[in-house]
């Protein structure tokens, strides 16, 4: 019985964590303006989400310590509280975004306004937060979004020019009519996808919460290992489609109708079926790691208990951190932003906080008070030196791309 | 031992004898004993400390907040004595249970006014948990 | 405030007070800034402070490398050292001049 | 210090990178004109495109609603960005005079599919989508040309 749960922690951190809105947005819309000349990014940001998962996951199973208390220990009090604001911000967008995704998913299957579906999600992820036992939410939602890959079966069964593709992937410059400005803005953007902040602290606090042994670091590390890179391949589903699709007649991803419009193309009724279904378990569940996220980040920064398995009455605050964080979500859709422009901003600020949240981990994976002879080797070491610096560029870069190309423009 | 006040205790996660969690180690109270020595005497948590520790507008905010909410007598952050804990290390350990200490106001006030109100607050998820 | 302090043992002080203050030497000449303080002892017999880090500047902490141990990856470290100039240095507790 | 000294360091390189970017764009007022012809003909032919690429009847209702209220609004947002707009200069007259025909024959178009569809009627949905066709052509040439 553990090993399926373990398994299946693996499996939904994989697509739950890495197929979110985010992956949505920005593979549909990258595949439609650039076909695959920025597929690289896909595996440098799954190398990366593995080499600081796994850190994180060893100093969770060895120091017992989740990712937002080191941050504060290490960066002290004040640099720890801009730290905190800049990834609850992050961490709270996201979960807007994600429920405006889920609405969004509805939407296409009910027709009715997905403005409509943003009270009635928000509510429905909250009673699943608060009654449900973890690992209900966890199965619902981690096999259902298996069925994003529907969006690869359209591609293998479709007519795709895999040469041509391919050809593209291999000449990693703008395309024709595009600059490198929103060349690298959309690398960035998709960068982000791939690492979003809250998947590591999911990832950490499971790893805390569950007390992980050796035993289950090693099962922990399989999952990351195999279930990252599952979900980047669920995710260039979408940029696959959009690049035969869209790229070629020159029409651009703006609604995730379009994005998920490929898979009814070539496998009909039941394809979009499974496709829309497929959107809505990822962002679903994708929305329950950043609910819990949200209130992970105030909760370790302040020391108060926390966790998934702890019943309300036991974790007062945390539980009102998710709450208000679920209610600030509603919100700010509710000032009728659109939640796809949303994700795009959320994933350029995200690239922004992600050195506050990788360094100290990279710090304390060398720390022998805390790992012992557990610390890293040469070789983690090596892709968290070589991944810090690329990070650090991106979120330097991040806000005047964002200028320059006006949001992507 | 050698211990390194602000790396290894400042701003550490305390744990009770159960693993269960009590805050942080907000600051550190230092006193000069009778032999005219100045050693550590009780770890200080509490919003109030932590806020005077971060300094500038914002913290004097939180700290006045803080104190405005204190209630219990007698006043002042919550006081660990040095004798109470177990072990330092990732994280404080001490050798008592979290019962016996002051519980921080916004926690009892949190669970009394928004948690209880909600039906299923002291269901336990897990209580199947296999 | 100042009920708090009464029931404080006499001349107790915070090391959240003690940290980020300039430390001076015996002969005034200022030495630094005070990065942490260090204690010896344990638990039982009790924590005495033994000495203070002093650090250039006012730099409190930087991700533990304020410590004497190597911990992070070279350039990590190197850089810290960079940003830290010199060495940080250890001084003993009572080569401070205690009137600051 | 160093930290100091990097921070300027960084602030002049990102000044220098914007600033470059707003020097190059000699009068501001005809590029930004320029810009929202280029996204108007865009929106429109991601609208339009898109509703010919979903009209055969294999996909759900629901989704068709969703799908032809996205392209709806793009189009019209489309349309109503160019006519709020004053040319600032005859270069910009001229875009505007041969972006509104296409702006106007698309709202036509688009209207005559989703009748088409209305009704099941096959040749007159095959007539709406070679007619879009060639529009989308011309939409893409506009935006490639005013780039």
């Amino acid at each position: 019985m553990k090993r399926l749960l373990g398994v299946t922690l693996g499996i939904l951190t994989a697509i739950g964590g890495f197929v979110d809105i985010g992956d949505i947005v920005a593979n549909s819309e990258i595949g439609a303006r650039f076909g695959t000349a920025l597929f690289w990014v896909l595996p440098v940001g799954v190398i990366g989400i593995c080499v600081y998962a796994e850190m994180c996951g060893r100093v969770a199973a060895h120091a017992g310590r989740p990712v937002f208390d080191l941050v504060r220990e290490r960066l002290g009090p004040r640099v720890g509280l801009a730290n905190l604001s800049g990834s609850y911000l992050v961490t709270l967008m996201t979960l807007a975004a994600e429920i405006g995704g889920v609405a969004l998913a509805v939407q296409l299957l009910s027709g009715i306004d997905y403005v409509l579906w943003v009270p009635a999600v928000a509510v429905a992820l909250w009673l699943g937060l608060w009654r449900l036992r973890f690992e209900t939410l966890e199965r619902l939602f981690g096999l259902t979004g298996l069925a994003l890959v529907v969006l690869l079966v359209a591609l293998i069964a479709g007519d795709t020019p895999w040469s041509q593709l391919a050809g593209q992937a291999l000449d990693p410059v703008p395309t024709e009519g595009e600059d490198w400005n929103s060349y690298w803005y959309f690398a960035i953007a998709l960068f982000a996808s791939a690492m979003t902040p809250y998947e590591v602290f999911f990832f950490s606090s499971g790893g805390v919460e569950e007390h992980w042994t050796r035993k289950d670091l090693l099962l922990a590390r399989a999952n990351a290992f195999i279930g990252f890179p599952l979900g980047g391949l669920l995710a260039f589903g979408f940029m696959g489609t959009a690049a035969v699709f869209f790229y070629p007649n020159g029409i651009s991803v703006s609604t995730l109708g379009q994005a998920v419009l490929p898979a009814g193309l070539v496998l009909g009724k039941i394809g979009l079926a499974c496709a829309i279904l497929g959107v809505f378990a990822a962002t679903f569940g994708a929305a329950v790691e950043t609910g819990l996220s949200s209130g992970y980040t105030v909760a370790q920064y302040f020391g108060w208990g926390w966790g998934k398995y702890v019943p309300p009455r036991r974790a007062a605050r945390f539980h009102t951190v998710v709450l208000l964080s679920i209610l600030a979500s509603v919100a700010l859709l509710l000032t009728m932003i659109d939640p796809i422009q949303l994700t795009e901003y959320t994933l350029i600020l995200s690239a922004v906080v992600l050195p506050l949240t990788y360094l100290p981990i990279l710090v304390v994976a060398n720390d022998r008070d805390y790992l012992g002879d557990r610390v890293n080797g040469k070789l983690a070491n090596f892709f968290g030196m070589v991944y810090l610096v690329v990070i650090v560029v991106a979120a330097v870069a991040a806000i005047p791309l964002m200028i320059v190309t006006g949001g992507g423009q | 031992m050698r211990v390194f006040l602000g790396f290894d205790l400042l701003d550490r996660q305390i744990l009770d004898s159960e693993g269960l969690p009590v805050g942080n180690v907000d600051d550190i109270e230092l006193a000069v004993g009778e032999d005219g020595v100045l050693s550590v005497t009780a770890l200080l948590v509490g919003a109030q400390v932590w806020g005077t520790r971060l300094g500038g507008r914002l913290g004097d905010t939180i700290a006045g907040m803080a104190a405005r909410m204190q209630r219990r007598t007698p006043a002042g952050p919550i006081r660990i004595p040095i004798d109470q804990v177990r072990e330092t290390g990732a994280a404080v350990t001490l050798a008592i249970s979290r019962d016996l200490l002051v519980e921080p106001e916004l926690e009892t006030w949190l669970r009394e006014h928004v948690i209880v109100r909600i039906p299923g607050a002291s269901a336990d998820p897990e209580a199947d948990k296999s | 405030m100042n009920d708090q302090a009464a029931n404080d043992s006499v001349g107790s002080i915070r090391a959240g007070d003690l940290i980020g203050r300039p430390a001076y030497g015996r002969g005034g000449n200022r030495l630094g800034t005070i990065a942490d303080l260090i204690v010896d002892g344990d638990i039982r017999t009790g924590l005495r402070v033994t000495g203070v880090v002093v650090a250039r500047r006012p730099w409190g902490r930087l991700l533990g490398y304020e410590r004497e141990q190597a911990t992070g990856p070279w350039l990590l470290q190197a850089l810290a050292r960079v940003v830290m100039h010199r060495r940080v240095r250890t001084i003993r507790w009572d080569e401070l001049d205690h009137a600051g | 210090m160093a930290a100091r000294r990097w921070s300027i360091v960084i602030v002049v390189v990102l000044a220098v990178w914007m600033g470059g970017y707003a020097l190059l764009s000699r009068d501001p007022d005809a590029v930004a004109y320029r810009e929202s012809c280029v996204q108007s003909a865009q929106s429109t032919l991601d609208g339009l495109g898109t509703a010919r690429m979903a009209t055969d009847d294999g996909l759900l209702s629901s989704y068709r609603t969703a799908l032809d209220d996205d392209a709806q609004k793009l189009i019209a947002q489309a349309r109503g960005q160019i006519a709020g707009q004053v040319p600032p200069d005859s270069r910009s007259a001229q875009r505007r005079d041969a972006l509104l025909p296409l702006l106007d024959e698309a709202e036509r178009a688009y209207a005559d599919l989703m009748r088409s569809q209305a009704d099941h009627d096959g040749a007159a949905r095959q007539r709406a989508t070679d007619r879009i066709r060639t529009l989308e052509d011309q939409l893409r040439d506009f935006v490639d040309g005013n780039r």
